[in-house]
């Protein structure tokens, strides 16, 4: 394939949208979602392939999602997508940092984005998310709720990714309940519901009446541990609580699949801009169920309006920079 | 004793269920010499299987019947390649660890159109079996009723394996084959097809370790959720020397080593050194072991 | 004319072996209604189809190669060694960590990694080898425990004392090696690196070692009767050790390469996920533990994972049934067909279980 | 008298190498039958075709003057044909009950009827008067009793004939005559023996007829009474024997000095044994296999480590040293077990040759092994010894070679190193007359050139017709020592069996 386009995108890279838009009708945008592991056990990036394809069908745009097996085939994938010249790569994650560095370096006249992290080039759009402020809240209303004030959380591994869900959870329930017990513990892999479901049962054993799932695919088993012991739990990026609304209380939420869709958006209407766009509590990319999100399912007794109004309180704090949440553990 | 309580203890039994059944699956097909590493994937096919037999035809009974039908087909594969083609039966069982996790995964989105995790909140999993006298005595009654009926299979299985092995004339002539294989063969005694209800027995066993895991301990499919279950089992069964009363005791101690792991994490260690803790401590006991291994290990230390 | 004869009989196996290999990944394939050859073709292109996916192709062939070499080596001494894994963590982790903090010109850095990467590899494995020649572990059940030790430990330093601060500090690695300190590619702009040419020369060095040199010959004779071996005067815990130590060290070079040359930073995971261990075991013993061999093995199977991306990325083939063709292919070229078989499947019927 | 068996016109062929060559035999009720030949002359092939673990190249088995052919030993058993392998078939881990009724265990639904077993066995022991003890593990049997246990084996699977390949090769003397009686009582009781053996006393002490092989072509099939040894080695071997070359009168130094050695082992297996071997001298152990013998070789060849004693060789302590140290000092071995020590069954004939020789200066230059040179000192060994190595010559896997023929190859290999000090472990052991003839001048030859050999042999008249100086031992300890002087199998025999002989001349180290 020739490089004759070259000059054209470097124009649109420099946001002169309207000579383009002239053009654009004949020719479908090409965008390539290159993501760094497969589609599976982690909602997260089926999320933010909804959110692609969406804005895609929507906006008449050609999307091309490309799973990567593993971490050395991600700058594979990034560098075949750019000899393929779509006209957008959008990337997402930690894992492609590396990889996405040394591709948008070496095509400076091509557009790339990442989302779920930063990457300071002057051809990359950055989107990323601040959960730890959704974590806090999610901590708040634990600290809140909790009657045994013993409160758990069954997390995938031990890594630093995690910490932002720990670290936030773990200084929400210190600011509303000091007294309150917090049990960590680890699964040691992203798809173990079974082991999960153990650690939850054993959380429960020691007394927790609220246990949060953040072990990825291991979340279904705490939620099934809560079912068989009645305690109460909440889930991660989306609405978790429509499964099973008489335990599952809470949901910690994460736009990725917004962030998806509006810089597929951007880019089709040629607003792309390169830079850094965060979400927070305050743009509402990360949020919980209840507190700065509608639910599907009504508000379940345990935490009650009581509990709610006190976290939306905190919030608004958060929101306003009253209140600072950690950046990192 | 607040860090070892009874729950953790009946914890550790459920917990160590697919993997004794694994391992005694491996067990059958270590004594007729056969190493096989298949182990991971014959239990996930299992897993699979089980939740789609109960998905469609609601019997629990049926699905785990289809678990361990599932995984025998997978096993027919292994024992055709392996000793009807001769190949490598370490490269085939690897492959079949491969296959089985693409397969499922695959499945998984071709028959329930999801991907990542099938979860049907009305699903029904197994009953527990509260056993009736002993289910009111206190500690007792918490470890040892309350299970599925899996769980009381897999303690069954290595007793009834004990017997088949020592007791039966098939059992004998299986233990004979991997003694001396040229020695059976020269006797006339059909090798091939002792090897072969072997491996398919493995098959059932670790199929119906994979219903333990999908039905039994949750009720529902994740992609790869043995988790390296069966790369433990394969420990077990070395440890225990494929014998059903050592791979028992072997598999008890990997849960209970695993559990204390698990009870270590809330201090103030790393949590790799926690998790790292059941395989060092297997370590260390296998110097107390060293005096009986040989026997099941030397064989396979040839295995090329 | 013997020799010629000879040739074409061990080509008639893995030929036979990968054609019926190909057709029943193409009833898989057909089975989904794709088009077999549209996914075929995708699957050469994305493995040999131009010089960029075949040195990616290579890029991926080295580490299994290295590993797979170190085993063969392991397994011609009749030690089976499922350790790679862990040796090839650890091997990396040192040789990452010697990288960065060796206050050092950038070729001593690449130099003294390398050295590392090998001994740290080697001596874990040895570490096994050690507890079966003096407290009878058996290597089987200890390569495969010292495997999720090394895993664990490796991540643990990654996730804290040496984890890379800078930026968001979400991820387990450590921080980018200098610049100075990376492994040459070898044509600009392809992942293929120097770390291949190194697999290559040891894939020689290793041949060369087990066909001509006595320990190469003690080797083999440990292999086939260690009792024999003894009686003859080789020593059987020596030459064992060294066996471990070796294969350790391929194992090590393998991750150490692979970080020098493709990641430049050890990152929790990027070694595990694809699977390289228990493929360059795959390798060796496909290629029957010769070092020739295990060059086509190992680039055989390293096409196939690179076909199945080429899959994932240019059809609609959904990229776990690209994963269920490489594993149907890998099973099936393991498989001994040959004349005999063929004869076998003619008569099968009459003779049913006779003497094998 | 019908024949019970006939073999007519049987061919096989490995390749191009033919191993049987039209040979016909037959079998009557209650015959003792002896095949006799050299090395690889095709006795075990004619047998294996027999028992249907290889299938004739073509000819016709009948059987009862029915023909009939075996597709799997499973066959053969179903016709009444059994069969004691030159190697046992065994299962060391199961008992002597388990292991002579398996495939015909008695069973009631699916349950093993272990107690059944062993009164069938006991039972069956008493009939034909073979002596084993039922619930014994066979790994702890002595040889003799393993065979007897193969021989049961053979008779409870409902075993008309019993073919018994080379069954006295690896027997205490002892052990030798009690067999013998048992294949006489055997045939009274009506059964047809087939004995393959090299050694003709035997075979005139027991056989019926005679069918000698060579070169796998039959060249003559004799009554008992209508000839004598001397006929039979000539028709063996294709020529008449030789005598052994004249001893020198020698008086060497000191050579192996071994002082107080013990082994321990849970129990003690070696007991204060002291002995030396001088140069241009021949000693012998004799002693019922089992009391300590292989464990004294063990030791002075470095494979097992010795817990009191020195031993010393050309005057180096080599006390604990490894084999590479012992051997480079001056030692070279005769194995005892070809299979267990002396061989890498799957490896090529020249492999197997190469065995200690892969670091000597001769064949080992910068690096690499110079295998021109060495394929060449090979050949020669292979000429000289004439051994049968089969189409592919030095390529031929060492597996494939006759019992007879790989254990040449040892002594080849052994006598080739050239070292002042041999251990010479059942040197002959399966090896025909012609070679065993062979071998021992080699030996004697040895001697003559100023070496001292250690000879280790169950083989009574091979200790007294090479050792210069005899000793006994019993249960780990030197029972006594006889001159050649003074020797005679009677008090030898004495002196295995634990007694005591007057006038042994007790000229300890
Ligand atoms: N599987 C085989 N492949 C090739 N050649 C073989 C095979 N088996 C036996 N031979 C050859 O056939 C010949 C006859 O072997 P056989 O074992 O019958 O000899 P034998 O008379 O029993 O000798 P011995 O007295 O030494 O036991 C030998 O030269 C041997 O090398
Ligand atoms: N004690 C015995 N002595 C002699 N022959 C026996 C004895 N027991 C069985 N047989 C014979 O051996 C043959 C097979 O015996 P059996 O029925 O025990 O085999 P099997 O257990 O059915 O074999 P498989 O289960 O492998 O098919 C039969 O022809 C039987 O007559
Ligand atoms: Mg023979
Ligand atoms: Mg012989």
């Amino acid at each position: 394939a020739g490089g004759g386009n070259a000059p054209a995108d470097n124009g649109q890279a420099s946001g002169q949208a309207p000579a383009e838009q002239k053009e654009e009708p004949a020719v479908k945008k090409r965008i390539a979602l290159v993501l760094p592991e497969k589609i599976g056990v982690n909602p997260f990036f089926q999320q933010m392939d909804d959110g692609a394809k969406k804005a895609a069908e929507e906006l008449g745009a050609e999307l091309k999602t490309i799973e990567s097996t593993d971490y050395g085939a991600i700058e594979e994938n990034l560098r075949v997508a750019v000899a393929e010249q779509y006209d957008l790569i959008i990337t997402s994650s930690f894992e492609s940092e590396d990889a996405l560095k040394k591709v948008a370096a070496e095509n400076p006249d091509r557009n790339f984005a990442i989302i779920d992290t930063v990457i300071d080039l002057p051809n990359v759009r950055s989107v990323t998310f601040r959960e730890q402020e959704a974590a806090y809240l999610m901590g708040a209303a634990a600290g809140l709720a909790t009657k045994t004030n013993k409160v758990g959380m069954v997390v995938a591994m031990d890594i630093p990714l995690l910490k932002k869900w720990t670290g936030g959870f773990s200084e929400g329930l210190k600011a509303t309940n000091p007294n309150a017990e917090f049990i960590v513990n680890y699964v040691g892999s992203f798809t173990d519901p079974a082991k999960a479901k153990e650690l939850a049962l054993l959380q429960a054993s020691q007394g927790a009446d609220f246990i949060n799932g953040a072990a990825a695919v291991g979340d279904l088993g705490v939620f099934e541990a809560a079912k068989e012991k009645g305690f109460y739990t909440a889930g991660q990026d989306v609405d978790r609580t429509v499964i099973d609304p008489e335990h599952i209380v809470l949901s910690q939420l994460k736009g990725t699949d917004a962030a998806a869709y509006e810089t597929v958006k951007s880019f089709v209407e040629g607003t792309f801009q390169p830079g850094v766009v965060t979400y927070g509590l305050k743009e509402k990319g990360v949020g919980v169920t209840y507190i700065t999100h509608d639910s599907a399912t009504p508000l379940h007794a345990f935490i009650g309006q009581e509990v709610v109004d006190k976290v939306k309180a905190i919030n608004e704090e958060i929101v306003a920079g009253t209140r600072k949440v950690p950046e990192s553990f | 004793m607040e860090w070892l309580d009874w729950s953790l203890v009946s914890s550790t039994i459920r917990m160590v269920t697919p993997i004794l059944l694994a391992a005694l699956g491996g067990a059958l097909c270590s004594r007729v010499g056969i190493f096989n590493v298949g182990l991971e994937g014959l239990v996930l096919v299992g897993a699979f299987a089980a939740i789609v037999g109960n998905h469609f035809t609601g019997s629990l009974f049926l699905a785990v019947l289809f678990a361990a039908a599932a995984s025998v087909l997978f096993s027919l594969l292994f024992s055709y390649m392996t000793i009807g083609l001769k190949a490598n039966e370490i490269v085939v069982g690897v492959a079949i660890n491969f296959l089985a996790l693409g397969l499922t995964t695959f499945a998984l989105r071709a028959v329930f159109d999801v991907k990542g995790a099938f979860y049907d909140k009305d699903m029904a999993g197994l009953p527990r079996l509260e056993i009736p006298l002993i289910h009111d005595i206190p500690v007792l009654g918490e470890i040892v009723s309350g299970h599925s009926p899996l769980v009381y299979l897999a303690f069954l299985a290595s007793i009834l394996l004990y017997i088949f092995f020592y007791r039966t004339v098939t059992g004998f002539r299986v233990l004979a084959v991997g003694m001396n294989p040229v020695a059976a063969r020269s006797l006339g005694l059909k090798t091939t097809r002792l090897q072969v209800m072997a491996i398919l027995l493995c098959g059932v066993l670790c199929g119906v370790a994979g219903a333990q895991l999908s039905l039994g301990q949750v009720t529902m499919f994740t992609e790869g959720m043995t988790a390296g279950r069966g790369f433990i089992a394969l420990v077990a069964m070395m440890m225990g020397q494929s014998h059903p009363l050592g791979i028992l005791a072997s598999s008890l101690l990997f849960g209970f080593m695993d559990a204390l792991s698990i009870r270590l994490q809330g201090f103030s260690l790393p949590t790799q050194f926690t998790s790292m803790l059941p395989y060092v401590l297997t370590i260390v006991a296998m110097f107390f072991l060293k005096d009986k291994n040989g026997g099941a290990s030397s064989n396979q230390q040839s295995a090329r | 004319m013997v020799a010629v004869k000879e040739l074409c009989k061990s080509l008639v196996q893995p030929l036979l072996a990968v054609i019926i290999g190909l057709l029943t990944g193409a009833l898989v394939i057909a089975a989904v209604g794709e088009s077999i050859i549209g996914t075929y073709q995708e699957m050469w292109k994305g493995a040999f189809g131009n010089f960029y996916f075949f040195s990616s192709t290579l890029a991926r062939a080295t580490p299994i190669m290295l590993i797979a070499l170190g085993l063969a080596l392991a397994f011609r001494a009749g030690v089976f060694n499922l350790g790679a894994e862990g040796q090839m963590v650890l091997g990396a982790i040192s040789a990452t960590l010697v990288a960065i903090y060796l206050p050092a010109p950038g070729i001593v850095k690449i130099l003294a990694a390398l050295v590392t990467g090998i001994v740290a590899g080697g001596l874990w494995s040895l570490m096994a080898g050690y507890m079966e020649a003096k407290f009878r572990i058996p290597l089987l059940i200890s390569t495969l425990l010292l495997n999720y030790i090394a895993v664990l430990f490796a991540s643990y330093l990654v996730s804290d004392p040496f984890q890379d601060k800078s930026g968001s500090a979400a991820l387990a690695q450590t921080v980018m090696l200098e610049k100075g300190a990376w492994l040459p590619k070898l044509f600009a702009g392809m992942s293929v690196h120097s770390g291949f040419i190194i697999a290559i020369v040891a894939a020689l060095l290793l041949f060369w070692v087990i066909r001509f040199t006595p320990f190469g010959y003690e080797v083999k004779m440990l292999g086939h009767n260690p009792f024999f071996a003894q009686y003859g005067g080789i020593h059987r815990i020596k030459v064992m050790l060294t066996g471990m130590f070796a294969s350790g060290a391929f194992a090590g070079l393998a991750g150490t390469v692979e970080v020098l040359g493709a990641h430049y930073r050890f990152v929790d995971g990027a070694l595990t996920v694809p699977n390289f261990a228990w493929t360059g075991l795959m390798a060796t013993l496909l290629a029957n533990s010769n070092p020739i061999g295990v060059i086509f093995t190992s680039i055989l199977l390293a096409a196939f994972q690179t076909g199945a991306m080429g899959v994932e990325r240019n059809t609609e083939v959904p990229l776990e049934l690209a994963s269920v063709i490489q594993a149907v292919l890998i099973l099936f070229i393991s498989a001994r067909f040959s004349y005999s078989w063929w004869k076998q499947r003619k008569k099968k019927g009459g003779e049913s279980h006779g003497v094998a | 008298m019908a024949h019970r068996l006939e073999m007519r016109e049987m061919t096989k062929k490995y390749g191009d190498f033919t191993a049987n060559d039209k040979v016909s035999i037959t079998l009557g009720a209650g015959e003792v039958h002896a095949i006799v030949g050299e090395n690889g002359a095709g006795k075990t092939t004619l047998m294996r075709m027999l028992y249907g673990m290889e299938q004739p190249t073509s000819g016709e088995i009948v059987l009862n003057g029915k023909p009939v052919a075996f597709r799997g030993p499973n066959d053969a058993i179903q016709h009444g044909i059994g069969m004691v392998h030159q190697h046992f078939m065994l299962f060391g881990e199961f008992s002597v009950a388990e292991n002579i009724v398996i495939g015909y265990e008695p069973r009631k639904s699916g349950f093993f009827l272990r107690k059944d077993a062993a009164a069938k066995v006991r039972e069956l022991s008493k009939q034909y008067r073979i002596p084993v003890n039922p619930q014994a593990l066979v790994a702890n049997c002595s040889i003799g009793e393993q065979q007897r246990v193969e021989i049961l084996k053979v008779l409870y699977q409902g075993a008309d004939i019993i073919v018994l390949d080379e069954p006295t090769a690896v027997l205490t003397p002892l052990e030798v005559k009690d067999l013998l009686q048992t294949i006489r009582n055997l045939a009274e009781s009506g059964k047809s023996v087939i004995l393959i053996t090299h050694k003709l006393q035997e075979v005139m002490e027991v056989a019926d007829r005679i069918t000698v092989l060579r070169g796998g072509k039959v060249t003559g099939s004799v009554a008992k009474d209508q000839t004598n040894v001397d006929d039979l080695a000539r028709l063996m071997v294709g020529r008449e024997l030789q005598q052994l070359s004249e001893r020198l009168p020698l008086d060497g130094k000191p050579l192996l000095q071994v002082e107080n050695l013990t082994v321990r082992d849970k129990q003690s297996l070696l007991d204060q044994v002291s002995f030396t071997v001088h140069h241009g001298e021949i000693v012998g152990i004799a002693g019922v296999s089992g009391n300590g013998q292989s464990e004294l070789l063990q030791a002075i060849s470095g494979l097992r480590n010795i817990q009191d004693g020195t031993i010393r060789l050309s005057g180096v302590d080599v006390t604990n040293q490894s084999v590479a140290k012992v051997r480079e000092t001056g030692l070279s071995h005769i194995p005892e077990d070809r299979y267990l020590w002396g061989t890498a069954k799957q490896e090529s004939v020249e492999e197997n040759a190469l065995m200690g020789y892969q670091r000597k200066p001769a064949y080992y230059r910068r690096g690499v092994i110079l295998r021109d040179a060495f394929r060449r000192v090979v050949q020669e060994w292979v000429n000289r010894f004439a051994i049968k190595t089969g189409s592919k010559q030095l390529n031929e896997q060492a597996g494939n070679l006759s019992g007879g023929n790989l254990q040449k190859l040892i002594v080849a290999r052994e006598l080739g190193h050239e070292t002042p000090f041999l251990m010479a472990a059942e040197p002959t052991r399966g090896v025909d007359i012609g070679a065993m003839e062979y071998i021992h001048q080699a030996l004697i030859e040895k001697r003559n050139s100023g070496d001292g050999i250690l000879l280790v042999s169950s083989e009574l008249s091979e200790i007294m017709a090479l050792s210069d100086r005899i000793l006994v031992m019993y249960k780990g300890r030197i029972a006594g020592e006889l001159s050649r002087a003074e020797a005679t199998e009677e008090k030898i025999s004495v002196l295995m069996a634990g007694g005591s002989v007057h006038g042994s001349s007790q000229r300890a180290v």
